[in-house]
C-alpha cells in the first residue's frame, strides 16, 4: 500500500472519528467538544496539505495516479459471469490531491469560524458532529475509485446536507427546506443510479478504471443511445447535487441552514461535488451528452443570474450566484473545457466561501438581519469584512488580477472555441449566455456591495412588522432602530475574521498562475489535463455487437468481461498515458480541435468578458450609486419581468402545482383505490360469500331444519294450546266434560237423523 | 440442533402452562429465556455453518439429499393406502444458505418480540403460550425440508396469529384477524392441492417411493414424465406454479392480495406487528425461493416478467399509499408492502445479484421494520394515538427517541451506510442486469424517491418544527427553565427507557454494521443463491 | 195445551232437565265452592226425580230404592265436601275455587 | 181431588222447584242461594209425593232440609262472615256456561220430546210404598243397604277428621 493511500485513509477517517466522538459525547466534553472538531480537522488538513505537497509540488506529473482497493462484497462464483467481487478503493491523482486539500482547508476554516458564529447554540456539539460527517462523506466522494462508493458517499453528503439545513429544525421553513433538498437530490440520485446500473449491467464492475478500459475496448454491448443515456443519467446526479436546472430549486432554500454551513456545503464543496463527479466520468460522455450538458449549464448560469439581480436576502443573492457559477462549471465541462471547469470549481470554492462567511459575519453583526434593503453603511463598522468581501466579489465578478477572472475566462474561451468547432449558430448561444451572465454577475454583485457596505444605514427603514409599514412605523421606531444599527454593529472576533482573510488571499491570481491574464500558464491547468474520451467517434461502431437472445438470464454475461486485477500502486491505464504525452496530445480529434479553438479564442474571450464585467459594474453604479436610473421606477416600468425574476421564474410554484400536488393527489387516489376498490373487492367477495352462506344457511334453517323443527313446533304449539286447558280448575274440566257430552249428543242426533 | 431450536419455544409454552397465571413475571422470564436460548442456538448455527456448501438440491454427482447442513431425517408418517401405494412423510429438517439467515432473523426478532411483549397485561399466560407456539411454527417453516412438514408448520402459524390479533389487538381486531386468517387460508388450501399433486409426480431416488422431500422435488430428474405435474403436463405445471405463487404472494403480500396487511398491522399489538412484518412476510418470499421457483424452474423463467411487474407495482403503489396515510402504523405497514416489492423485483431478476439482494433485503427488512414498529409502539404507548398530525417538534423533547427514529427511517429509505441500502442496491443491480426486468427496474427506481418522500414527510411532521396546537401531549416548563413534554396518563420515562433501549439498540447496531460490512450475512448466502440460479436456469439454456 | 193437562213422564223429565241444567251451570260457573256444592245437590235431585219418575211410570221399585241410596250418599258427600271446603278455606283463605289450581302443574 | 186441581198443584210445585233452583244458581248472594235451595228441596219433595214416593219425600225433607242444607249453611257461615259483602260470589266463564246449559237443555228436551220408546207401562205405582221399601231393603237390597251404611259411617268419620284440621306445621302444603 502506498504511503499516500495510508495517509488518505487517515484523512478520510479522521472526520468520521470526530463525528462519532461528538455525536455521543458532546455533552460531556468541555466547550461541547468543539476543540475536538477543529483539532481533528486541523490534523486532517495538515495531512492533506502534505499529500498536496508530495503530489503537486514534488511529483509535478500530470499523469500521476495511485490506487488501492479491497474486496468489499464477494458474490462467489456467479453463474454466467464467474467470480464476482464488489470492490471499494481509493485513488489519488492530481485532482484528488487538490480537492482533498481544498475540502479539508475550507472545512477547517468553517469549523474555526463556527466556533464564533454558532457559540451559544443549544445543539452546539451536535453541529460540529454533523460537520464531521459531512467532511467525511465529501472526502469519500473525492477519494472514491468506483461508481458504487461514490454513490454511497453521494447520498451521505445528501444526508449531512439534510441534517445541517434542518439544523434549526424548530423553524418550519428549515424543516421544509431540508426535506426539499433531500428529495430534489434523490431525484437526481435515481438518475445517477440508473446510469451506474447501465454501466454495471454491461461490465459487472463499478470501478472507473475497468469501466473505461472496457468502454475503450468497445465492449459496450448496448446501442450508442444507451451510452449517451448513461452519461446523461449520471449527469442527473450532478444536476441534483450541483443545483442545475431543473433541480436547482433546493439550493436557495438550503440557505435556511446556518451560514457557515452554507459556505461549506452549499457553496464551496458539496454542490461542487456534482461538477467533480462529471469530471470523473467525463471520458464516457458522448458528444451528444456533452451538448446537453453544455446547454443546461449555460441556461442555469443565465437563469440564476437573472434571478439574483432582484433578490433582497443577502444569502439568496449569493445562493443564486452559486447556482449561476455552477452553471458555468457545467457549461465548461459540456464544451470540453475540462481543466477550466475544474479550475473554476477550486477558485469559486474559495471566493464563494469567503463571500458566504463574510455575509455570515454581517448577519451575525446585524443580529440575524438578512435583508439587504435594511443594511447599508457597514463599511465603516466592519472594515475587515468589507475588504475581504469586496475582494471575493471582484473575483466572482471576474475582474482581472483575481482568480475568478482566470477561471471564468478559460471557460468562456472554451465555449467560444466549442461554438467555433461545432459551427452551428445555435451553439453560439452558449458563449453568448455565458458572457451575458458575466455582465449580470457584475451587476448584482455591485448592487450587493453598494447596498450592504455603502451609503447610510437603513436599519431604521425596516417596517416594524408586515402589517403597517410606512411613515408612522418609520418615525415611531426610528430612534430605536438607529440605536441598533449605529452602535451595536461591530467587527467580528478573530476566529471569524481569520478564515475570511485566508479565503480572500486564496482569491488572488498569484496563487494559481504567474500571469494574471492566463490561467493556462499556472500549475493548476498544467496538472489537470483533459482526459481522452473513451467513447469518441472511433468507438461508435463497437456497439453493433450481435444481439444476444439465447437467454435473458445469461445474456448479460456473454460479453465476458476480462477481470481486471486490482490496479496496483502505479498502474496507470494506457488511455491516460496517451493523454499525458504532451500538452495537445488528445486521443480524440474532436477534443483536440476544441482545445485548439479555445486557445485561439483566449484573447477575444478576455476582451469580451472584461467589457461585460465593466459594463455590469458601471450599470450597477449608474443605478445604485449615482441613482441616475431609479431602480424602483425601473422595476415598476418592467414589472412583469421584475416579478418574474423576483419570484425565481416561478419554478417553485410550477413544481408545487405539478409534481408535489400531483404526487399527493396520486397518493390520495391510490390510497382511496386501495381502501375502496381493492379492499372493496375483497370485502365484497367476503360479503358475497357471507350472503351465500346466509342463503345456504336459510335453506338449511328453514327448509331442512324446518321440517324437523315443524314437528317439534307442532307438538309444542299443541301442547301450549292444550296447556291452556289444563287450568287446574275443576270447573274447566267439568266444562270440557260437558262439551264432550254435548258432542256425543250431536253425534247421536246426527246418527238419528241420517 | 434444529429440532431443539424449533421446539424450544413450545417447551417453554408447556412450562408456562404449568405456571399459575397470576405469576406474570415468571411467565415472561420463561419466554425470554426460551427466546434467548433460541438466539444462542442461532448464533451457534451461524458459527458452525459452512458457507461453501450450496444446498438447494442434489448437486450433480453429489448425495441425493443435497448438501444441507444440520440435517435431521426420520420417518414420520408411513401409511399403506392399498391401491394408492404408501404415504411417506418424513421429519426432515436442514438448512442451507437461504434458510440459515432466516433462522437467525427469526431467533432475533422472536427475542425482541418477547421483550416488547413485556407490557402486555391482558391474559399474560395465554398470550405467551400462543406467542411461543407462533415462534416455533415460524422457525419450523424455515428449516422444514419435507413439503408436508412445511405445510404443517405453515398452518400451525395461522392459529396463534389469529388469536394474537383477535384477542390482544386494537378496536377493530376481529375484522383484521378474520381477514388475515381467511386470506392466508385461501392461499394455503391451494398449496395443499399442489403439494398432493407434486407428491404423486415425484419419486425419491433413494427409496423409489413417492416423497414429499423438497430436495427431491427440486431436482427435475426425479419427476415422473407423465405424472400430473410431470414435465409433460406443461399446462398443469403452469397452473400449479401460479396457484402456489398466489399462495405465497398473499403472505408477501403482493399487490392485489395485500389489503390484509395494513388492517392486521394497525390492529395487532406492537410485538405481533414486529413478528408479522419481521418474519411472517419473509415466509412468502422464502417459500417462493425454496419451493415455488426451484420446483417449476421453466415456469418461473417464463413468468419473470410478470413477477417483476408485480414487484414494481408493490414498490410504487405501496410508496404512494404510504404517502397518503395519516396513521403512522399504517404508513409503516404500506412501507412494508413497498419494501417487499424490492424482494419480488430481485427474485424476478433471476440472477445472482438480484437474488442475493432479495434475500438480503428479506433479512434487512426484518430488522428495520421490526425497529419501525417498535418505535411506533413506543410513541403509541405514550400518546395513545398514532395520528401523524397529532405530533410535532418531538426531537426537542425526546432526543434519543428522535435519533433512533432518524436512523430507522433513513435505513428504511435506503440510505447508504445502513443495511437497507445494500439490499436495495443489489436488487436494482440484478433487476437491471437481467434483460427481462430492465425496464421494470427503471420504473421501480422511482420508489426510492417516493420512499424518501413519505418517510421524510412524516419525520418532519412528527419530529421537526414545533408542537402543534392539537398535539397529543402538553408542554411544561420544568424546574430548570427548559420546556419538557408531558403525556397524559403516562407515568414512565418520557424518552426511551431501559427496556426499549435494550430492544432497539441491538437492531440499530445490526443495521449500521450490516450496512458497512455485509459479508457476515452475504457470505453465508451467496453459494446457495448461485446454486439456486443455476437450478432456475432451464436445462435448454444451461 | 191438552198435553199439559194430564201430568206425564215428560213433565218430570223436563223439570229434572231444568234442575240438571241449573246444577251444571252452578258447578261450571260459580266461583264459590259452597254454591258449587249446591249445584251438585241440584244435579242429584234432578237424578232422583228421574229415578222416581221412571220408577212410577214403569211400576218398578228399583228406582225408589236407588233414589233412597242416592239421598244417603248425597248426605255423605255433602259432609265430606264441606269438610274439604273448610280445609280449602283454611289453606287458601278463600273458598274461591278459581284460585284453587294447584293441580295445574 | 180433581184432575185439574192435581194439575194446578203440580205446576205450582214444579214452578217453585224450577224458579227457586234458578235463583240458587243465579243469585249473587250465597245466603240467598242457600235459602232458595230450601224451597227447591221442598218443591222436589212435593214432586216426589206426586210420584207416589212419599217415604222418599219425607226422607228428602229430613235429610236434605234437616241435614244437608243446615250443613251448607254452616259451611257458608264458617267460611264467610255473614255481614261481609264478599259473600257475593263471582261468576266464572259465563258465556261457555250459558251455552252449555242451553245446549244440554235443548238436547235433553229434544230427546225427551222426540223419544217415544219409553211408553209408560200399564202397571204404575199407586198409594204408599213404605211397606214395600221396608221389605225390599231387608231382602233384595240388603247388601247395598249395608254397604251404604258403612260408607255413611266412613264418610262421617272422614268428614269429622277432615274438619278438625289443624294448622299445618309444614308450610309446603
Amino acid at each position: 500500500m502506498h504511503s499516500l493511500i495510508q495517509l488518505s485513509i487517515v484523512v478520510l477517517l479522521l472526520p468520521l472519528l470526530s463525528f462519532v466522538i461528538l455525536i455521543f459525547f458532546n455533552r460531556r466534553l468541555p466547550r461541547r467538544g468543539d476543540f475536538i472538531g477543529v483539532g481533528i480537522l486541523g490534523t486532517a488538513f495538515a495531512i492533506s496539505a502534505y499529500i498536496f505537497w508530495s503530489v503537486i509540488v514534488q511529483t509535478y506529473d500530470p499523469a500521476f495516479r495511485v490506487a488501492w482497493d479491497f474486496t468489499w462484497i464477494d458474490l462467489g462464483k456467479v453463474p454466467g459471469i464467474g467470480p464476482l467481487q464488489i470492490k471499494m478503493g481509493i485513488v489519488i491523482d492530481n485532482l484528488t490531491a487538490i480537492m482533498l486539500a481544498m475540502v479539508t482547508l475550507i472545512s477547517l476554516l468553517v469549523h474555526l469560524y463556527s466556533t464564533g458564529y454558532m457559540a451559544g447554540d443549544k445543539n452546539y456539539g451536535r453541529y460540529f458532529a454533523f460537520l464531521g460527517i459531512f467532511t467525511f462523506s465529501m472526502l469519500g466522494i473525492v477519494l472514491s475509485d468506483n461508481l458504487f462508493s461514490i454513490y454511497i458517499f453521494w447520498e451521505l453528503v445528501g444526508l449531512s446536507s439534510y441534517l445541517l439545513i434542518g439544523f434549526f429544525f424548530e423553524k418550519d421553513s428549515a424543516a421544509d427546506a431540508q426535506k426539499k433538498a433531500f428529495l430534489a437530490n434523490r431525484v437526481g440520485d435515481i438518475g445517477m443510479w440508473l446510469g451506474i446500473l447501465i454501466l454495471y449491467s454491461q461490465f459487472h464492475t463499478f470501478s472507473f478504471e475497468q469501466i473505461y478500459a472496457n468502454l475503450a475496448a468497445g465492449k459496450f454491448a448496448m446501442s450508442n443511445a444507451w451510452l449517451t443515456a448513461a452519461g446523461l443519467l449520471l449527469f442527473m446526479g450532478c444536476v441534483g447535487k450541483s443545483a442545475q436546472f431543473p433541480l436547482h430549486i433546493w439550493l436557495p432554500d438550503a440557505m435556511e441552514g446556518p451560514t457557515p454551513v452554507s459556505a461549506l456545503i452549499h457553496a464551496a464543496t458539496m454542490v461542487a461535488a456534482g461538477v467533480y463527479f462529471v469530471a470523473r466520468i467525463f471520458v464516457l460522455l458522448t458528444p451528444d451528452a456533452l451538448h446537453v450538458i453544455a446547454f443546461i449549464g449555460a441556461f442555469t448560469a443565465f437563469m440564476a443570474a437573472t434571478i439574483a439581480i432582484t433578490q433582497n436576502d443577502i444569502k439568496r443573492v449569493l445562493a443564486y450566484s452559486t447556482v449561476s457559477q455552477l452553471g458555468y462549471m457545467v457549461l465548461g465541462l459540456g464544451v470540453g473545457a475540462y481543466s477550466a471547469a475544474l479550475f473554476h470549481l477550486v477558485t469559486h470554492a474559495f471566493f464563494k466561501a469567503c463571500l458566504f462567511l463574510g455575509s455570515g459575519a454581517i448577519i451575525h453583526a446585524m443580529h440575524h438581519e438578512q435583508d439587504m434593503r435594511w443594511m447599508g453603511g457597514l463599511r465603516k463598522h466592519m472594515p475587515w469584512t468589507f475588504a475581504t468581501f469586496t475582494l471575493a466579489t471582484l473575483a466572482l465578478a471576474g475582474l482581472p488580477l483575481t482568480s475568478g477572472f482566470m477561471s471564468k475566462d478559460a471557460i468562456l474561451a472554451g465555449a467560444i472555441g466549442f461554438a467555433n468547432v461545432e459551427g452551428g449558430g445555435v451553439y453560439y448561444l452558449i458563449p453568448a449566455l455565458g458572457f451575458f451572465s458575466a455582465m449580470l454577475t457584475a451587476f448584482y454583485m455591485g448592487r450587493q456591495i453598494w447596498l450592504v457596505f455603502f451609503g447610510e444605514s437603513r436599519t431604521h427603514l425596516k417596517p416594524a412588522d408586515n402589517h403597517h409599514h410606512g411613515h408612522d412605523a418609520h418615525s415611531a421606531h426610528g430612534a430605536h432602530d438607529d440605536h441598533h444599527g449605529a452602535h451595536e454593529v461591530h467587527e467580528v472576533s478573530w476566529n471569524m475574521r481569520a478564515p475570511l482573510v485566508i479565503l480572500a488571499v486564496l482569491s488572488v491570481f498569484i496563487v494559481y498562475s504567474p500571469n494574471p491574464l492566463d490561467g493556462a500558464e499556472g500549475w493548476f491547468m498544467k496538472m489537470i489535463r483533459t482526459p481522452a474520451t473513451v467513447v469518441g467517434p472511433a468507438n461508435h461502431n463497437c456497439a453493433a455487437l450481435p444481439a444476444q437472445t439465447t437467454s435473458p438470464l445469461m445474456a448479460e454475461a456473454l460479453p465476458a468481461v476480462e477481470t481486471h486485477v486490482a490496479t496496483d500502486a502505479h498502474a496507470v491505464s494506457e488511455v491516460e498515458h496517451a493523454a499525458a504525452k504532451g500538452e495537445h496530445a488528445f486521443a480524440d480529434p474532436r477534443q483536440a480541435e476544441i482545445a485548439h479553438a479555445a486557445h485561439a479564442a483566449h484573447f477575444p474571450a478576455i476582451y469580451i468578458s472584461s467589457i461585460m464585467v465593466v459594463l455590469g459594474i458601471s450599470f450597477a453604479g449608474i443605478v445604485f450609486v449615482f441613482r441616475i436610473i431609479d431602480p424602483d421606477k425601473t422595476a415598476e416600468a418592467i414589472r412583469p419581468l421584475y416579478l418574474f425574476s423576483l419570484n425565481k421564474w416561478y419554478w417553485d410554484e410550477i413544481y408545487q402545482a405539478t409534481f408535489i400536488k400531483g404526487s399527493v393527489l396520486l397518493s390520495k387516489i391510490l390510497s382511496w383505490f386501495d381502501t375502496n376498490v381493492i379492499d372493496g373487492i375483497v370485502n365484497g367477495v367476503a360479503v358475497l360469500v357471507r350472503n351465500l352462506a346466509f342463503a345456504n344457511n336459510s335453506f338449511d334453517k328453514y327448509v331442512v331444519d324446518g321440517l324437523v323443527n315443524f314437528t317439534a313446533f307442532s307438538v309444542n304449539t299443541t301442547g301450549a294450546v292444550l296447556r291452556k286447558l289444563q287450568t287446574g280448575k275443576v270447573q274447566t274440566y267439568v266444562a270440557l266434560l260437558l262439551v264432550v257430552l254435548f258432542g256425543y249428543f250431536v253425534f247421536y242426533f246426527t246418527r238419528l237423523i241420517y | 440442533m434444529l429440532s431443539l431450536i424449533v421446539f424450544l419455544p413450545i417447551l417453554a409454552g408447556l412450562v408456562i402452562l404449568a405456571v399459575p397465571s397470576s405469576q406474570k413475571q415468571i411467565i415472561r422470564i420463561v419466554s425470554l429465556l426460551a427466546a434467548l436460548a433460541q438466539g444462542v442456538l442461532a448464533v451457534l448455527i451461524w458459527r458452525a455453518y459452512d458457507p461453501s456448501l450450496p444446498g438447494i438440491t442434489a448437486s450433480p454427482g453429489g448425495s441425493p439429499l443435497g448438501s444441507f447442513q444440520f440435517v435431521e431425517k426420520l420417518p414420520w408418517i408411513s401409511l399403506k393406502l392399498g391401491g394408492f401405494g404408501s404415504l411417506n412423510i418424513e421429519y426432515f429438517l436442514g438448512v442451507d444458505g437461504i434458510s440459515v439467515t432466516m433462522v437467525i432473523l427469526t431467533a432475533l426478532v422472536s427475542a425482541i418480540g418477547v421483550l416488547s411483549s413485556w407490557t402486555i397485561q391482558k391474559q399474560v399466560k395465554g398470550y405467551f403460550i400462543l406467542y411461543n407456539l407462533l415462534a416455533s411454527a415460524m422457525m419450523g417453516c424455515f428449516v422444514a425440508l419435507d413439503f408436508f412438514l412445511f405445510y404443517v408448520f405453515w398452518e400451525l402459524m395461522l392459529l396463534p396469529m389469529y388469536f394474537l390479533i383477535g384477542i390482544w389487538g386494537g378496536p377493530n381486531r376481529e375484522y383484521a384477524a378474520i381477514k388475515f386468517f381467511l386470506y392466508t387460508l385461501f392461499g394455503s388450501v391451494f398449496m395443499l392441492l399442489v403439494m398432493i399433486g407434486l407428491y404423486f409426480s415425484v419419486i425419491d431416488p433413494v427409496t423409489g417411493n413417492h416423497t414429499f422431500s423438497l430436495v427431491a422435488m427440486a431436482n427435475q430428474a426425479n419427476y415422473i414424465k407423465s405424472a400430473i405435474l410431470g414435465p409433460d403436463n406443461v399446462m398443469w405445471r403452469y397452473v400449479a406454479f401460479s396457484v402456489l405463487f398466489v399462495g405465497f404472494a398473499i403472505k408477501v403480500p403482493m399487490f392485489p392480495f395485500h389489503t390484509w396487511l395494513p388492517d392486521a398491522h394497525v390492529e395487532a399489538p406492537t410485538p405481533i406487528s414486529v413478528i408479522l412484518a419481521g418474519v411472517l412476510l419473509k415466509l412468502g418470499t422464502y417459500g417462493m425461493m425454496r419451493i415455488n421457483f426451484p420446483l417449476f424452474p421453466e415456469v418461473f423463467h417464463a413468468s419473470m416478467y410478470v413477477i417483476g411487474i408485480f414487484g414494481a407495482i408493490n414498490i410504487i403503489y405501496g410508496a404512494f399509499c404510504a404517502l397518503a396515510q395519516q396513521d403512522l402504523k399504517k404508513m409503516v405497514a404500506y412501507s412494508s408492502i413497498s419494501h417487499m416489492g424490492y424482494v419480488l423485483l430481485g427474485l424476478a431478476a433471476g440472477n445472482s445479484e438480484g437474488m442475493v439482494g432479495a434475500l438480503y433485503q428479506m433479512f434487512n427488512h426484518g430488522t428495520i421494520t421490526a425497529m419501525l414498529f417498535l418505535l411506533v409502539g413506543v410513541i403509541y404507548d405514550r400518546a395513545h394515538t398514532r395520528q401523524i398530525d397529532k405530533f410535532g417538534g418531538l426531537s426537542s423533547y425526546m432526543p434519543v427517541y428522535a435519533a433512533i427514529v432518524t436512523v430507522a427511517w433513513f435505513a428504511s429509505l435506503g440510505l447508504p451506510g445502513l443495511s437497507g441500502f445494500i439490499s436495495e442496491a443489489f436488487v436494482f443491480v440484478g433487476a437491471f442486469s437481467s434483460v427481462t426486468t430492465r425496464y421494470i427496474a427503471m420504473v421501480s427506481v422511482l420508489g426510492i424517491v417516493f420512499g424518501a418522500a413519505y418517510l421524510l414527510w412524516s419525520l418532519q411532521r412528527m419530529f421537526l418544527g414545533k408542537r402543534k396546537p392539537d398535539a397529543a401531549y402538553d408542554l411544561e416548563v420544568g424546574a430548570d427553565g427548559h420546556e419538557h413534554i408531558h403525556f397524559h396518563d403516562w407515568k414512565g420515562k418520557i424518552d426511551l427507557d431501559a427496556r426499549e433501549l435494550t430492544m432497539l439498540v441491538p437492531l440499530v447496531v445490526i443495521t449500521i454494521f450490516l450496512g458497512i460490512y455485509p459479508m457476515p450475512i452475504l457470505g453465508m448466502i451467496t453459494t446457495s443463491v448461485n446454486r439456486l440460479v443455476e437450478v432456475l436456469t432451464p436445462l435448454a439454456i444451461r | 195445551m191438552e198435553h199439559l193437562i194430564p201430568i206425564g213422564l215428560n213433565h218430570y223429565l223436563t223439570i229434572s232437565a231444568l234442575l240438571l241444567g241449573f246444577g251444571l251451570f252452578a258447578v261450571m260457573t260459580r266461583k264459590n265452592a259452597i254454591v258449587v256444592l249446591m249445584g251438585v245437590e241440584l244435579i242429584l235431585n234432578a237424578a232422583n226425580i228421574n229415578f222416581l219418575a221412571f220408577s212410577k211410570y214403569n211400576g218398578g221399585i228399583g228406582g225408589v230404592m236407588f233414589s233412597l241410596f242416592v239421598i244417603v250418599i248425597a248426605a255423605a258427600e255433602a259432609a265430606i265436601a264441606l269438610a274439604i271446603v273448610i280445609n280449602i278455606f283454611k289453606i287458601f283463605k278463600s273458598v274461591d275455587i278459581s284460585s284453587v289450581d294447584t293441580m295445574k302443574e | 181431588m180433581s184432575n185439574l186441581t192435581y194439575t194446578v198443584i203440580f205446576y205450582i210445585f214444579a214452578a217453585i222447584t224450577v224458579f227457586s233452583a234458578a235463583f240458587v244458581v243465579f243469585s249473587r248472594n250465597v245466603i240467598y242461594s242457600a235459602f232458595s235451595l230450601l224451597f227447591t228441596f221442598f218443591g222436589v219433595a212435593a214432586l216426589y209425593v206426586f210420584l207416589s214416593a212419599d217415604f222418599i219425600a219425607v226422607t228428602q225433607v229430613v235429610v236434605y232440609v234437616g241435614g244437608i242444607l243446615v250443613l251448607l249453611l254452616f259451611g257458608v257461615m264458617f267460611t264467610k262472615s255473614i255481614m261481609n259483602t264478599e259473600l257475593k260470589s263471582d261468576v266464572l266463564h259465563i258465556i261457555p256456561g250459558t251455552l252449555i246449559l242451553a245446549g244440554m237443555l235443548g238436547a235433553l228436551l229434544y230427546t225427551f220430546y222426540t223419544t217415544h220408546t219409553w211408553k209408560p207401562s200399564e202397571i204404575q205405582l199407586h198409594g204408599s210404598i213404605v211397606e214395600r221399601i221396608g221389605y225390599e231393603t231387608m231382602s233384595h237390597y240388603v247388601l247395598p243397604f249395608e254397604m251404604v251404611s258403612i260408607l255413611l259411617l266412613a264418610a262421617l268419620i272422614g268428614a269429622a277428621f277432615l274438619a278438625r284440621f289443624d294448622k299445618p306445621d309444614n308450610k309446603n302444603l
